[in-house]
């Protein structure tokens, strides 16, 4: 058994997709059982916190952590894998970069909580509660995590050694780090795994050509050309700007890209950097023009950081 | 002490960086807040390096090139003029003023108005007080 | 005083559930919480998005069942421009869907119930995971299992351009249409679902009902509840899973409401405990009356069980048989037995392969006209559909511009939030007596419990799997005994 | 990021930043930065001394990185490079923080302008610290010249190139070499006959056996770069047409102008009033040697019109400089065709501002002509003559020195048309990658320092293609074009500054953004590789592309990522 590679699969803020991702290795995942044991996966297998605990520090070879940092919990359990982990790898968009739930980060605590119980279509009328860290239940004292005021990437709050991106990661690149793990073929710490260099459209099929743009079209208004560049024919497509490696499978299906897999590497701010791009073809001179042309992107930041708001350099909102 | 904002200007090398040199050998006198990134050409300025600037103190940004039509690259400030609008956009979704971040046309030969627009984005920020994103960071830090 | 017993590995483990409960100074149980510690805020963050980028935005509520997430919110965001859908879009999208059904039901029944029936709730730990089945049954039957959940994937993507996360629906309908070679494709597979779902069956037949202790405990033991069901029905009350009115019906087979999904807010409303960040719904014109049972309870489930107690009959002919058979084995329509879900999962997998069977034989499903373009935008729109955990209510509002300005979510789980709590405490309540020391056997009795339920704390902040146990034993804030168990 | 040795060099610049900040508390910050290995002050940093100073820490303390905080980069950084040159590393190891120009010179607050200096210091040791090494390239100078126009100055300049001895491929669209200067007859001011200037000009050009002449030819692409241009040329044989390639280094274009249409004047009646003709349809009479009305008798009145098309709101703005030296030269050769003949000359300006001219101008008044001057909004009237008089027109002058309204009879008008921009040089423009202004014609790299060269590398303008000109201001630009390239060539090789942009391959994703963004065609995408490149020689190094690359495959030689992240974090430390 100790010679077997000792792993633990945890998730925080996340949806559960990545866990999915793995099954969906099929066959492969037997594989994997055959050469580690599975210390800890709560999708699909046992194992218990007081054991995780009472683990040398270290005594994990990996543990691949998915989902992001929304609360107490999250934070705490990750400390906690990174302690008794050789190798803590930040598994999915969500660990990786904030993810989807990370667009939390672009509005407030304060408002969610307004939202989801004190007024939405159907909560019970003249309530009023809030759920609290600590609440005092026929005499009985009761605890919550605390709900942080904003969202974190695994990074922001633990030491982590490689990121796989992918809301989910694709399984072919699910078994390519793995088997990389299994073999010992490591890349340098701080690597990011399972995915390219070079930007998405490498590898669209979708011919390219020089690209000026004098309108923006939401994906709904306009039947696209199938063959082509979705951002020439002014869809916006995130492609440009985001790391290669999901197989392109949004823009061969007629989807303009999101970013989930990421900024391409070495690129600080992805969000930013497609602005840059963006904004740099806009066909016109005239400032009244151009403002009019970038009014066709409703949303842009909620869009150029779908996955990534606390991966960005600004992180959050700071509207008071 | 009333608070001194600091601010990060980037600015193109042959129409503003030299407007700002002519500032200097003409002596005009400005507020002091304004430390100066020379970059070729505004075109070279990615709003990376605003939100970068943003989030490691500064609490404005000024960007300064040739006008519209006198770029020494012959176009570069027209790409930094589409960039603009979009990147205030883009902060404003941040929650961050957008009169912390200004972009202006300063020729090689507009000392005068160098010193005049610094002034003035001085006084507008100092208004402004400081920066909401150092402050909220440190929060968030705390709350862990 | 009060001593405290924490389920709270699940907690820490799941991250996403955790029971509490209280015993009195005799050491009967008297009070029990079920705690969902997680909330992420999708009803808020999704406001100022394009309302057509929504369905691509909300399946990152759960990755177990994106897609009921994805037609939910598509079918909510059809609204919001007029409801004007390629027809052959509704009918690709429900063949998706159907698809998507046999992935999950097949994740759940062979993944996570099967464990308990296959190797026995007292079988070792250890082993008690799909790779324990796998060994259990064989690897010829291992195999099976995850070639059919992985075919069901892959149906999913070749229709739909991916699964895991879902991106297809677009306002008007949907992105891709359906290649002939791509049906080509899929036809074998689909017979293969039909196949396995009545090997399932067999399977359940012969491990479960062949074993007169799981019937007993099925259809005796504490494992039921008095309130209502819930489901969604199409024009003849055969369950339909993604389009249709919802039903709902006590527990005795008396119609309470049913209504057009635009008037849930009439008929459903939301409770909020401060101990919870997970909601809890109820039947709105009869009032939240705390968690009681009873004819006049407000409370309702919302399951594979309830769909089918809700419903007059299937959909189509070998599901209906199966339907007749289980309401026979379990003493007939409408059933209370929460364990019943598992053997109701399969008969609705059937209904869902036959589904399948019957789209791929329609000539009409490879056209190209899949979609309308540059829609009117009407601004309000409702989607349910129902997701493999219960009913699923996506609202949505937009602007002029098609921002989305608000959005309320009930999910399935949610819908059963109640119940969970309810049961829980009763079988905590059975099983935990003064004197009785509770062993690891008990504590697993109490998590099969909600596990009847499928609970998805993830679509309303998820768990999936069996919830390893460790119940801490709390005398005078001492702790003085700490039983562990792994399923 | 390895370790570097810096060295920090405070100028106090005499008195000019000394007064104003503490160049000492500067130097003390600095040296408590991580890997400075001394900081210093000095008087005059860029006086010799200071250079040696500099030279020697570099020698003696292995400094492998040099901030100097001092004036402006704009001043001094060339020096400063030299120095770190002199002591053998690399000068773009060299960063200058400018305290003087943008903190001692605008500040007066001490204590503030000092904390500005201490600022702008981190922000380059910060920078510096991420500098690279980087070498000048050079490149083969293919010594063949393209010449685009066989007008005067197109042949001029070929010649001069030749007699270099240099090969000149010189292309005219038209079957004759000559351009305007072979449609006219004599030339001001000397009144030499152009036929004979042009004819030994050609000839020359015909015989020279470096020079190869293709007429009826046009080039339809140029691709390349400085010293490394293919150009590929069409010739039209009847009605069949050859293709011919060729490799050369540099470019003249010579496309010369071509006439205003008067047609476009309607109240001056040209094309209704079989009298009233342009200058270039007056110069053919001249040259057949038989000036006549429409109906072939001799005209007995002569009236020319100035600034016909040009320095009018409505057409052109500009003068076009030839016309009045032409309209006075076509006086005086009028007075000799048919001596009894009243000329009249009306006039806005006379512009004689050539050499020669003002004299010319001065001949042609005592030959008795008549001049009228006429107001720039108030142009003359021409109508039919009536059966009484004794000539075929009638023009009505508001006469503006004397301030009367006078009536001249005329039985010629000649329309002296200005110069205006070919229809064709956008198409050249495009085709040689240089801009227009708006009036058409060509803009040079500076119009006062640099009238010749063009933004573009290895392209020249030179003749009326840039602007209005006589015979000897085209044949001078012609010889100054022809002299640039020689002095190029002559080394074979061209330096390419060591500052420009380039792709990362295995980065670029062949999206494309950056192909229109640059606005020297400098990006080539490879269709085959599905990659963007930069040609090194053709960027300018401003950073559009660089910025405007969603994937960061484009780095800024100097002006990288990197080393501006660096110097924001530190001018905010």
């Amino acid at each position: 058994m100790a010679d077997k590679l000792q792993i633990a699969i945890y998730w925080g803020a996340g949806c559960g997709g990545c866990d999915v991702s793995l099954l969906d290795t099929n066959e492969f995942i037997l594989d994997v059982a055959a050469v580690a044991d599975i210390r800890l996966w709560p999708i699909a297998v046992d194992g218990k916190y007081k054991d995780l605990e009472a683990m040398e520090d270290g005594e994990l070879d990996l543990a691949a952590f998915n989902g992001a940092v929304r609360n107490s919990e999250n934070e705490h359990i990750a400390r906690l894998l990174r302690r008794k982990s050789k190798i803590m790898l930040a598994y999915g968009s969500c660990a990786y970069m904030g993810g989807i739930p990370g667009l939390a980060n672009l509005t407030s605590r304060e408002k969610i909580f307004e939202t989801a119980y004190l007024k939405n279509a159907s909560i019970e009328w003249g309530n009023g509660v809030v759920p609290q860290p600590e609440s005092a239940v026929n005499g009985k004292t009761l605890d919550l995590p605390r709900f942080y005021r904003r969202v974190y990437r695994l990074s922001a709050v633990v030491d982590v050694d490689y990121f796989l991106p992918g809301c989910p990661p694709q399984p072919e690149q699910v078994k390519a780090a793995l088997l990389a793990v299994v073999k010992g073929e490591l890349p340098p710490k701080g690597s990011v795994v399972g995915a390219f260099e070079h930007a998405l459209c490498e590898d669209c099929p979708r011919t390219k050509n020089e690209k000026k743009i004098k309108k923006f079209y939401r994906p709904w208004q306009v039947a696209a050309d199938p063959d082509t560049c979705l951002l020439e024919q002014g869809v916006l497509c995130a492609g440009v700007a985001t790391r290669s490696g999901c197989g392109v499978r949004c823009p061969k299906s007629g989807i303009p890209c999101r970013g989930c897999y990421g900024p391409a590497a070495g690129v600080v701010d992805q969000g930013a950097k497609l602005a840059s791009a963006i904004a740099s073809i806009v066909d016109s001179k005239d400032p009244e023009e151009i403002e009019g042309i970038l009014a066709g992107l409703p949303d842009f930041t909620g869009f150029a950081y779908r996955y990534g708001v606390p991966a960005s350099l600004l992180q959050r909102s700071y509207r008071q | 002490m009333s608070f001194e904002p600091k601010i990060v200007g980037f600015l193109c090398n042959w129409c503003s960086y030299t407007g700002a040199d002519l500032a200097g050998t003409s002596r005009i006198h400005y507020a002091p807040n304004v430390r100066i990134i020379r970059v070729m050409c505004t075109a070279r300025i990615d709003p990376t390096f605003v939100m970068k600037a943003l989030t490691d103190g500064a609490d404005g940004v000024l960007i300064c090139g040739c006008h519209p039509g006198d770029c020494h690259y012959s176009e570069g400030n027209y790409k930094m003029m589409r960039r603009y609008p979009l990147l205030k956009q883009m902060l404003a979704d941040f929650g961050i003023e957008p009169a912390r971040v200004r972009l202006e046309w300063v020729s090689a030969s507009e000392g005068q108005r160098f010193a005049d627009v610094v002034n003035d984005m001085t006084q507008r920020v100092r208004e402004l007080g400081p920066s909401p994103v150092r402050t909220a960071l440190i929060q968030d830090m705390a709350e862990r | 005083m009060t001593s405290k017993i924490t389920i709270d590995p699940i907690t820490r483990l799941e991250g996403h559930g955790k029971i509490s409960i209280f015993l009195d100074d005799a050491g009967a149980v008297e009070d029990c919480y079920f705690q969902i510690p997680e909330l992420r805020g999708f009803e808020q963050f999704v406001v100022g998005r394009p309302i057509e980028e929504l369905p691509r935005i909300v399946t990152r509520i759960c990755g177990v069942c994106p897609a009921s997430h994805h037609m939910a919110s598509a079918k909510a965001v059809d609204g919001c421009f007029g409801n004007t859908v390629a027809p052959l879009a509704h009918k690709l999208r429900d063949m998706y869907y159907n698809a998507h059904f046999v992935h999950s039901h097949t994740a759940h029944f062979y993944a996570l119930a099967a464990p308990d029936f296959v190797l026995g709730p007292d079988a070792d730990p250890a082993v008690r995971n799909i790779l324990g089945v796998v060994a259990k049954v064989g690897l010829e039957i291992g195999g099976k299992v995850i070639r059919v959940r992985g075919l069901a994937q892959e149906a999913q993507r070749i229709i739909g351009g991916r699964n895991t996360q879902d991106i297809w629906c677009i306002p008007g309908g949907v992105y891709k249409g359906l290649k002939p070679e791509e049906l080509e494709q899929i036809k074998p597979w689909v017979d293969e679902f039909y196949d396995f779902a009545q090997f399932s069956l067999q399977l359940f037949r012969d491990v479960v009902l062949g074993n007169p202790g799981y019937v007993d405990l099925i259809v005796n033991g504490p494992y039921t509840l008095d309130v209502h069901n819930m489901g969604l029905v199409d024009e003849n009350n055969a369950p339909n899973f993604y389009d249709g009115k919802v039903r709902v019906v006590d527990y005795e087979g008396k119609e309470i409401h049913k209504y057009e999904p635009k008037q849930y807010a009439e008929y459903v409303a939301e409770h909020v405990e401060p101990w919870t960040y997970l909601k809890f719904p109820y039947l709105k014109k009869r009032g939240w009356k705390g968690f009681v049972e009873g004819i006049d309870s407000s409370l309702y489930c919302a399951t594979p069980l309830a769909r089918l107690n809700v419903a007059d009959r299937m959909a189509t002919p070998k599901a209906q048989e199966g339907f007749e058979e289980m309401y026979r084995t379990v003493g007939g329509h409408p059933c209370k037995a929460l364990l019943v879900q598992h053997w109701a999962r399969l008969v609705e997998m059937v209904q869902n392969a036959e589904t399948l069977q019957a789209y791929c034989a329609d000539p009409e499903i490879t056209g190209d006209h899949v979609r309308m373009v540059d829609l009117p935008i009407t601004g309000e729109g409702v989607g349910i559909v129902e997701a493999m955990r219960g009913t699923l209510t996506h609202h949505y509002t937009c602007d002029d511009n098609g921002i989305c300005t608000s959005a309320n979510l009930i999910v399935g789980t949610t819908n059963n939030n109640a119940p969970i709590q309810m049961v829980t405490k009763k079988v905590a309540q059975a099983l935990i007596k003064p004197g009785v020391e509770p062993d690891q056997g008990i504590l697993n009795m109490v998590e099969m419990a909600f596990r009847a339920f499928d609970p998805c704390y993830s679509c309303a902040t998820h768990s999936l799997g069996k919830m390893p146990l460790e119940a801490a034993f709390y005398q005078k804030g001492e702790l003085v005994k700490t039983i562990k168990r792994n399923c | 990021m390895e370790e570097h040795k810096i060295g920090v060099y405070v100028c106090m610049c005499g008195t000019n930043i000394a007064k104003v900040v503490d160049c000492d508390d500067v130097v003390r910050t600095a040296s408590e930065q991580p890997g400075v290995v001394c900081a210093k002050t000095y008087k005059y940093m860029c006086s010799n001394p200071g250079q040696e100073m500099i030279v020697a820490d570099i020698k003696e303390q292995g400094l492998d990185r040099v901030v100097v905080a001092a004036c402006s980069p704009r001043m001094h950084e060339p020096t400063f490079r030299k120095a770190l040159q002199t002591a053998g590393i690399n000068p773009y190891f060299l960063e200058m923080a400018n305290i003087r120009e943008q903190c001692s010179w605008v500040h007066d607050d001490k204590q503030v302008a000092t904390e500005k200096a201490r600022a702008l210091t981190l922000g380059a040791m910060r920078r510096v610290a991420n500098h690279q090494p980087l070498e000048r390239m050079s490149v083969e100078m293919c010594p063949d010249a393209l010449v685009i126009g066989g007008g005067v100055c197109g042949m001029t300049a070929a010649l001069e190139l030749a007699d270099g001895g240099n090969r000149v491929h010189l292309v005219e669209r038209e079957s004759t070499l000559g351009g305007n200067v072979a449609r006219v007859d004599l030339t001001a001011p000397y009144l030499d006959s152009a036929r004979d200037l042009m004819s030994s000009l050609v000839t020359r050009v015909e015989e020279h056996k470096r020079v190869d002449v293709l007429t009826r030819s046009q080039v339809s692409s140029l691709e390349g770069f400085v010293g490394n241009f293919t150009a590929t040329v069409e010739t039209i044989w009847g009605d069949s047409a050859s293709v011919s390639q060729f490799k050369v280094g540099n470019v003249v274009v010579a496309t010369g102008y071509k006439e205003f249409d008067a047609s476009r004047v309607t109240y001056y009646g040209y094309g209704k009033l079989p009298n009233v003709i342009t200058s270039f349809e007056f110069e053919k009479m001249l040259r057949a040697g038989r000036v006549q009305m429409k109906d072939g008798k001799l005209p007995q009145y002569i009236a020319l019109i100035h600034c016909v098309g040009s320095r009018s709101k409505e057409f052109h703005t500009y003068c076009s400089r030839v016309c009045c030296m032409t309209a006075l030269k076509y006086a005086q050769e009028v007075k000799s065709a048919i001596p009894s003949c009243y000329v009249s000359d009306v006039y806005i300006d006379m512009h004689a501002f050539g050499k020669g001219h003002e004299d010319f101008y001065r001949r042609g008044s005592e030959a008795k002509t008549l001049f009228l001057m006429y107001g720039k909004n108030d142009h003359p009237v021409i109508r039919k003559a009536g059966p009484g008089d004794d000539c075929d027109m009638l023009i009505e002058v508001n006469e503006k020195l004397s301030g009367e309204t006078i009536e001249i009879p005329a039985d010629l008008v000649i329309l002296m048309v200005g110069m205006e921009a070919r229809e064709d040089s956008e198409a050249v423009a495009r085709l040689v990658n240089i801009s227009r202004d708006k009036d058409g014609w060509f803009i040079e790299s500076h119009p006062k320092l640099d009238p010749v060269a063009t933004t573009t590398d290895g392209i020249y303008i030179a003749g009326a293609c840039a602007a209005p000109k006589d015979i000897p201001d085209s044949v001078a630009q012609a010889r100054a074009a022809a002299g640039r390239i020689l002095a190029r060539t002559i080394r074979g090789v061209i330096d390419i500054d060591a500052v420009f942009a380039e792709v990362t391959e295995d980065k670029c994703s062949g999206c494309r953004i950056c192909n229109e963004l640059c606005p020297y065609s400098a990006i080539s995408y490879d269709a085959d590789k599905k990659k963007s490149s930069v040609i090194s020689a053709l960027c300018k190094a401003c950073g559009a592309c660089v910025a405007g690359c969603p994937s960061g495959a484009i780095a800024a030689r100097h002006f990288t990522d990197a080393q501006i992240f660096a110097q924001i974090e530190g001018v905010l430390a």
